[in-house]
């Protein structure tokens, strides 16, 4: 049955704060883009004292069922973590009107259906700049879990990045075929050190911590993707592309708690602090200072909106 | 060109390590009769075995815990389909499931949801002073971490201990008729449970070695169905320890072939270099022509 | 006297609510041969099993030389001196003669020293093997000897053996028993189970017979003779089925034929050398030959489940055929008897299958042929050996087929269900059907072939009907 | 009852508490209430009419499918593995056709369902040629040839079966034509469900009742006896069996498109193929058997999304209390086999 108890379940709801539910595509502890959003969450339950609900999918089947469980049981919010739930969300918003659902990457908008974009390649394209820089070889690797539109986006800004400091600057693209697969993750890279890369930017969520291995052993250089990874690796993560998703989840949450979310898509980029481009302070010795510079400058000019990264079909960059 | 090749080589052998073991342990079980699909399971838990112990009591001892949880996973298995004689199939798939779950729930109790990170230390490689500087192989063979070696030894072993021992015989007489085994005084279904446990531990050794020698770190799910490419090994091996060791090699040097493809940046869909292994091996499978013969009582439940 | 090598006592053994035993007792002196006689499913074989240490008793005692002994599996049996060749062959077909030999024991497997051992105990008891080969290449005959040879590597004194002449060609049959004999001297001792009563009475020492899980008999071999075994067998004088019918009553027109048929198998060796025969409606050839010397190939071009490889066959598409391994060739163990009965049809089944009429027939051919089973609907498996046989032969014989090929259909049947399987085949011959009879049991040839084709080598000669002829020929002799 | 069996019951008793027992552990440890996670795996799996229709059988509908493509291949001696690509490939070519192509709604899902069937079928067909041509054992082809369907569809759904977009590593959406009706309104019950059943009840007068049926159990249980004494062509027989079974599962793929993800992806089975192994073996390989077991394998999934969401048991922990209860179930299994053998003797 559709929405006969969420008027009851929503009033209940009312009294004890909002009630927040997530879907992500992945596991949790990938450090990246799953438990960013998950970390979302969490800090959505602390901040706000919502009652909070998370659901890992395993396949397309999961994405209906449950955001209509959701939507029956009164959610005020439902977050599906991924370009994939776009169209199960706009399908089942119809039959849920007091439900907010969020698909960040959706670019459908209804009266309770909205999209949150990233522009994730913003940071990417800075990483290019100074992965350029201080490659002696002027072979740049980019290694992804699977094809996915912000990875393959974030690829192409990255290397127009690099191309803007070293228009000779040669990139390796490819992919790992799964999300998972550390030691294929680090295979991948060593075959790219093996052609000369002695810088790889990865976008492989878990298996991306083998391709960071394999910088660290090959003493190369590695740029994080997603969470701040400088730590992870402090010898040789030269910087992170850093989507600030706990912020973003957040900020959504609040809107809708505070009763003045409007359906949109909410863009989120550099300006807003989302996504940021953070040089590992132990190694910016390692950057030059002219290339620092032209990193602000070029910064500065995207958070103004002057300049505009032609990456990808869509403005779109995240998943 | 001499250096992708060197690095292809390197990489093949690097690859093929924790299938060899995998693959090993398998082609063990299956000559005593039972088919073991909860392989992946062993997998898995070994590789947390090793991350959970490793930090704290260094390789020596992850390695070790690695061993031991990859046995232990294959206990549960050996409890239902030797002890309780439950479908081999069904019993494998569940202990996989079973073993992929509770690695990520003990995974994430020790570590939290930040996990692991890269705070396990790894088995460099230990080049062998004069081989190693063979030109070409000498890196790939003899400049390998300590696991590959070791994968290497068992290879000869596994043969030696199968045709020369009488536990090796009564392994293999198990498999092929367990009735006449029993007639001749072998408790059949020790004999199994001894190498599904056995095949357990080489399984755990291979989720070691992605940890230990490899990764360095340890993630959800990171098998990756190495043990179900085992399965595959071990038939295209012909459940021969020698023919399991150039299989898994083959496998290695397929999926080595597919990052060397993609770093070569050619630009083909990139799911044609991944399918290539299996692509491979269908062909090999195929042009083999030879009928291969199983254990004769493979996956049959042996009624006590 | 010591005390005896072997001695069961008051054994009871249940299956479920089969009463296997029932008290039965056996006592084996050392030194001698001793025959187990009995019907089929009489429990011969369990309660060796149960000596062997394979089947724990309900109740009852094992004592071997005096003792008393609780074999907890076949590894204390062998530890104790005894030794078992079983009824169905417990060898493992992928492995070496050597690496049986070996099977069971400890540490490392020496080849070498196996080999040697085989070559000596074959020099000392004439069982000999060439220790390399693979047992599933070996002759049935071998693989008899092999069971033998893996019990004496283990230092048996006390050798079970369940029916071990069943497989064996007549020559060899009579030199195994012979070494039997020989063999049971001193401290060695044999438990011999057959249903050929001629050969227990010649050599064993002493008997002692099972009806229904109890011990009816048991005596010295001296002064016994036939018929007092069978009373003791089946509780009742045998009623022997005779041959009605004069030999010169002449067979009709060919129904069977070979035209210069030759086969050659897959690895390039003749099996069969170009041949030509007929066989005609109203008669029963008998065809002799050792295993392996070409008699199965014969049997399968005349039954038409063979093509040669040159030359050609007149064959009529319903032609029965009874071969040698059922379990392998002809039932299907886990399904029920009716579809078992359907399989003969099955590549020429209507779509839908008339299960209700089939049922019907089944359980006619049950009662008709005196198969014992529960009913139609009784799993194959559920059914002894000899009633899977008598099952086999049936349905073979229903739908009119007009000719009949089988292979040792007499083999391991006791007396009176092998004497029914004979009147059967009597019956199929006088009704007009052409007969092709294999069987390793010259005497039975003789008994009912009209003519006999002999296998020697892959070459098919056609000997006059008598016993020294057809023995002469079976070796290649002219 | 002989003593084995008693050993065997008492074990089996043993493992059910063992089982049960690792559940609470693993539940407790976890910081969960084991009360609130079974009711929620209960509730989420047939605790109301909605959770029975719209998770329970519609989980169940590809698992009944391919649980009957296994059985049919099993019944026939074809260790046929490889239902999950033929699945994914099932999916692909319903896709297609209903993408490309739309006439009235019947024709049009009844097109879909016959394109995959028949592309499942041509997928099994590349391992069916191998076994028959070459000798490759088909355990080992379809295994491979299940790697070899999820990097075809991978590559598909970002080459020439993309949306128009070219953006998502998806297809386009089926029309409203394409898609399975509704069974029953208001719930997420399509008619897929109810052509399984169908299915299964086919595939047992087939197996029960017709010859065809009956050469086919004959030459999986005894392909010797079959060419001997029945005269059977085997391999021919095998050969239809594998490519019957690989439509089935083909079959289910698009059964699965048309009714629950109208549209093609990458991840599109959570490993329905493999499930499907334990359906059908777990229902002895008795066509309607996997009705229940495929029913029953459904409810576990849709009661363990139940309790991520309502008990917050993280997904980890429910594929332990999953696998755990798959253990159970085959445990009870040999006891009921047991008890059934004990009697038989009495
Ligand atoms: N494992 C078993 N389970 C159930 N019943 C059995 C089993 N083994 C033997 N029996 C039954 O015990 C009885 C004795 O069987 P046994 O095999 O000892 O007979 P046998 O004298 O050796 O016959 P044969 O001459 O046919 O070899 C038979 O009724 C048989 O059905
Ligand atoms: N596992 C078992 N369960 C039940 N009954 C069995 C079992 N094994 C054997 N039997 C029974 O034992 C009997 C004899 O079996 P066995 O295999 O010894 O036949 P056999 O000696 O070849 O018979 P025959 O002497 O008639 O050729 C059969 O009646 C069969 O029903
Ligand atoms: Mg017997
Ligand atoms: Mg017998």
């Amino acid at each position: 049955g559709k929405g006969e108890k969420p008027a009851a379940a929503g009033h209940d709801a009312a009294k004890s704060g909002i009630r927040v539910a997530l879907l992500t595509p992945g596991p949790i502890s990938d450090q990246a883009w799953n438990g960013g959003a998950y970390a979302g969450l969490m800090r959505i339950k602390d901040s706000l004292g919502a009652q909070v609900s998370h659901v890992q999918t395993k396949s397309p089947q999961d994405f209906d069922e449950n955001f209509r469980q959701y939507g029956s049981q009164g959610y005020d919010l439902v977050f599906g973590h991924g370009f994939e739930f776009q169209e199960a969300a706009a399908r089942v918003a119809k039959d849920f009107p007091k439900t907010i659902y969020v698909t960040t990457s959706g670019h459908t908008v209804a009266a309770n259906l909205a999209g949150m974009d990233f522009a994730f390649e913003e940071g990417a394209y800075l990483a290019g700049m100074v992965a350029a820089s201080v490659s002696k070889s002027g072979i740049l690797g980019c290694i992804g879990g699977t094809e996915l539109p912000p990875v393959k986006a974030s690829f192409k800004a990255f290397e127009l990045g690099a191309k803007s400091v070293n228009p000779k600057a040669q990139v390796l693209t490819g992919y790992i075929g799964n999300w998972e697969d550390v030691s294929a993750g680090k295979e991948q890279a060593l075959a790219y050190i093996a052609r000369g890369a002695d810088v790889l930017f990865q976008n492989a969520d878990a298996a991306g911590l083998g391709i960071i291995q394999a910088a660290r052993e090959r003493k190369v250089f590695a740029v994080g993707a997603n969470a701040d990874q400088n730590g992870v690796a402090p010898e040789t993560i030269i910087g992170s592309v850093v989507i600030d998703l706990p912020h973003a989840l957040l900020t959504v949450a609040r809107e809708v708690q505070e009763k003045h979310f409007t359906p949109r898509v909410i863009s989120l980029g550099l300006k807003d602090e989302v996504v940021r481009w953070t040089v590992n302070p132990k190694l910016a010795n390692a950057v030059p200072a002219n290339i620092t510079k032209s990193v602000d400058s070029v910064r500065a000019l995207l958070r103004s909106g002057s300049m505009h990264l032609p990456v990808g079909a869509t403005s779109d960059s995240s998943r | 060109m001499a250096d992708a090749l060197g690095a292809f080589l390197e990489g093949t052998v690097r690859t093929a390590t924790p299938l060899a073991f995998a693959a090993l342990g398998e082609a063990l079980v299956e000559r005593s009769g039972v088919i073991n699909i909860g392989l992946e399971g062993s997998i898995i838990a070994g590789a947390l075995g090793g991350v959970v112990t490793a930090g704290g009591a260094g390789t020596g001892v992850g390695l070790a815990a690695a061993l031991v949880a990859g046995a232990a996973v294959a206990a549960v298995f050996a409890l239902f389909a030797v002890k309780l004689r439950a479908d081999q199939i069904i019993t494998g798939t569940a202990v996989t499931l079973l073993s992929l779950g509770l690695t990520g729930t003990l995974y994430r109790s020790a570590f939290g949801t930040g996990g692991a990170a890269l705070g396990t230390p790894t088995l460099g490689p230990l080049a062998i002073p004069g081989l190693s500087a063979i030109p070409l192989v000498g890196p790939a063979l003899f400049a390998q971490p300590i696991t590959t070696y070791l994968a290497m030894a068992l290879v000869p072993l596994a043969s030696w201990w199968l045709a020369r021992t009488h536990a090796g015989l009564a392994l293999r007489a198990c498999g092929e008729n367990p009735a006449a085994a029993r007639a001749a005084g072998i408790a059949v279904g020790r004999v199994q449970t001894a190498a599904i446990i056995f095949g357990g531990a080489l399984g755990g050794l291979a989720g070691g070695t992605l940890v230990l020698a490899q990764a360095g770190t340890f993630v959800e799910g990171m098998s990756a169905g190495r043990g179900f490419i085992a399965i595959a090994i071990v038939v295209l091996g012909r459940w021969q320890p020698l023919g399991v060791g150039l299989a898994a090699l083959l496998f290695g040097a397929a999926s080595a072939l597919q990052f060397a493809f993609q770093a070569m940046g050619w630009q083909l869909p990139y799911q044609l270099f991944l399918a290539s292994p299996y692509l491979l091996t269908l062909l090999a499978l195929a042009l083999a022509r030879s009928r291969f013969v199983a254990p004769a009582a493979l996956g049959k439940i042996v009624e006590a | 006297m010591s005390a005896p090598a072997l001695e069961l006592d008051a054994i009871t053994k249940r299956f479920g609510a089969v009463t296997a035993l029932d008290g039965a007792a056996i006592t084996v002196q050392a030194g001698t041969v001793h025959a187990l006689l009995g019907e089929n499913g009489a429990g011969k074989s369990t309660l060796m099993r149960i000596a062997f240490g394979m089947l724990v008793p309900d109740a009852g005692a094992v004592r071997v030389n005096g003792a008393a002994r609780r074999f907890a599996s076949a590894r204390d049996a062998i530890a104790a001196g005894l030794g078992m060749v079983h009824q169905h062959f417990s060898l493992v077909p992928a492995l070496t003669v050597a690496e049986n030999v070996a099977l069971g024991g400890h540490g490392r497997f020496d080849r070498a020293l196996i080999a040697n051992r085989v070559r000596e105990l074959g020099d000392a008891t004439g069982l000999v093997l060439d220790p390399g080969a693979a047992v599933s290449t070996l002759p049935v005959s071998a693989q008899q000897r092999l069971e033998i040879l893996k019990a004496l590597a283990r230092n048996a004194r006390i050798l079970i053996l369940d029916e071990p002449t069943a497989v064996l060609a007549p020559a060899e049959a009579r030199d195994l028993l012979q070494w039997v004999k020989r063999w049971a001297t001193g401290d060695h001792a044999a438990v011999l189970i057959t249903h050929h009563l001629r050969d227990a009475l010649s050599i064993a020492d002493d008997v002692t017979v099972l009806r229904r899980g109890r011990t009816v008999l048991t005596r010295a071999a001296d002064g016994l003779d036939e018929s007092t075994l069978v009373m003791a067998m089946l509780g009742e004088p045998l009623s022997q089925g005779t041959d009605e019918r004069a030999r010169e009553t002449l067979a009709g027109s060919t129904v069977l034929a070979l035209h210069a048929a030759r086969v050659v198998d897959a690895r390039g060796v003749q099996r069969l050398a170009p041949t030509t025969c007929a066989v005609r409606a109203g008669e029963i050839v008998g065809v002799a030959g050792v295993e392996g010397s070409g008699q199965a190939e014969l049997l399968r071009l005349l039954a038409g489940r063979l093509s040669p490889t040159s030359g050609s066959v007149t064959v009529p598409p319903s032609v029965g055929f009874v071969p040698a391994d059922r379990h392998r060739d002809a039932v299907v163990l886990d399904m029920p008897l009716v579809e078992n009965l359907a399989l003969k049809d099955a590549a020429s089944a209507p779509p839908w299958m008339p299960w209700r009429q089939l049922r019907g027939e089944t359980s006619e051919l049950l009662a008709h042929f005196d198969v014992r089973a529960s009913g139609a609907d009784a799993e194959m498996r559920s059914l002894s050996g000899g009633n899977q046989q008598k099952f086999v032969l049936a349905r073979e014989l229903t739908g009119a087929p007009t000719a009949l090929v089988v292979e040792n259909p007499t083999r391991g049947l006791d007396i009176r269900a092998a004497e029914s399987v004979r009147s059967r085949l009597r019956a199929a011959r006088n009704s007009g059907l052409a007969v092709v009879m294999y069987t390793e049991d010259l005497d039975e040839v003789l008994a009912l072939a009209d003519r006999v084709l002999v296998v020697h080598a892959g070459e098919v000669t056609e000997p006059a009907l008598d016993r020294d002829a057809v023995g002469r020929a079976m070796l290649g002799a002219r | 009852m002989n003593t084995s069996a008693l050993r065997d019951v008492s074990v089996v008793a043993a493992l059910t508490m063992f089982a049960l027992l690792l559940l609470t552990i693993i539940l407790a440890a976890t910081g969960h209430d084991v009360g609130d996670a079974l009711t929620a795996l209960a509730r989420g799996s047939v605790g109301s009419w909605d959770a029975l229709l719209s998770g329970t059988l519609v989980r169940a509908t590809p698992l009944l499918i391919a649980g009957l493509a296994i059985t049919l291949a099993f019944r026939a001696g074809v260790l046929n593995i490889g239902a999950e690509g033929q699945l994914l490939m099932g999916a692909a070519a319903a896709t297609a056709l209903g993408l490309a192509w739309h006439g009235p709604a019947w024709l049009t899902v009844g097109g879909l369902l016959l394109a995959g069937a028949l592309a499942g079928g041509c997928w099994a067909a590349v391992a069916a040629t191998l076994r028959l041509r070459f000798g490759v054992l088909e355990v080992i082809s379809t295994l491979m040839l299940n790697f070899v369907a999820q990097y075809l569809l991978g590559w598909l759904v970002r080459g020439p079966m993309q949306e128009p977009t070219r953006i998502y590593p998806q297809s386009a959406t089926l029309d409203t034509v394409a898609r399975l009706p509704i069974v029953i309104p208001g719930s997420r019950l399509h008619a897929g469900f109810l052509l399984g059943i169908v299915l299964a009840v086919a595939l047992a007068i087939l197996l029960r009742r017709t010859a065809a049926g009956f050469r086919i159990r004959l030459v999986g249980a005894n392909p010797v006896a079959a060419v001997s004494a029945g005269r059977v062509d085997a391999a021919v027989v095998a050969f239809g069996a594998f490519i019957a079974s690989g439509a089935l599962a083909g079959f289910a793929g698009a059964v699965e498109v048309s009714g629950v993800t109208f549209a093609l992806y990458e991840n599109l089975s959570p490993g329905y193929g493999f499930s499907a192994i334990a359906v059908a073996l777990l229902a002895r390989l008795n066509p309607l058997g996997v009705i229940g077991t495929a029913v029953l394998f459904g409810a576990l999934e849709a009661g363990a999304v139940s309790m991520q969401r309502d008990a917050a048991v993280p997904s980890v922990v429910v594929n332990v209390v999953e696998a755990v209860l798959i253990l159970l179930v085959v445990a009870t299994d040999r006891w009921r086999a047991q008890r059934l053998t004990a009697q038989a003797g009495t």
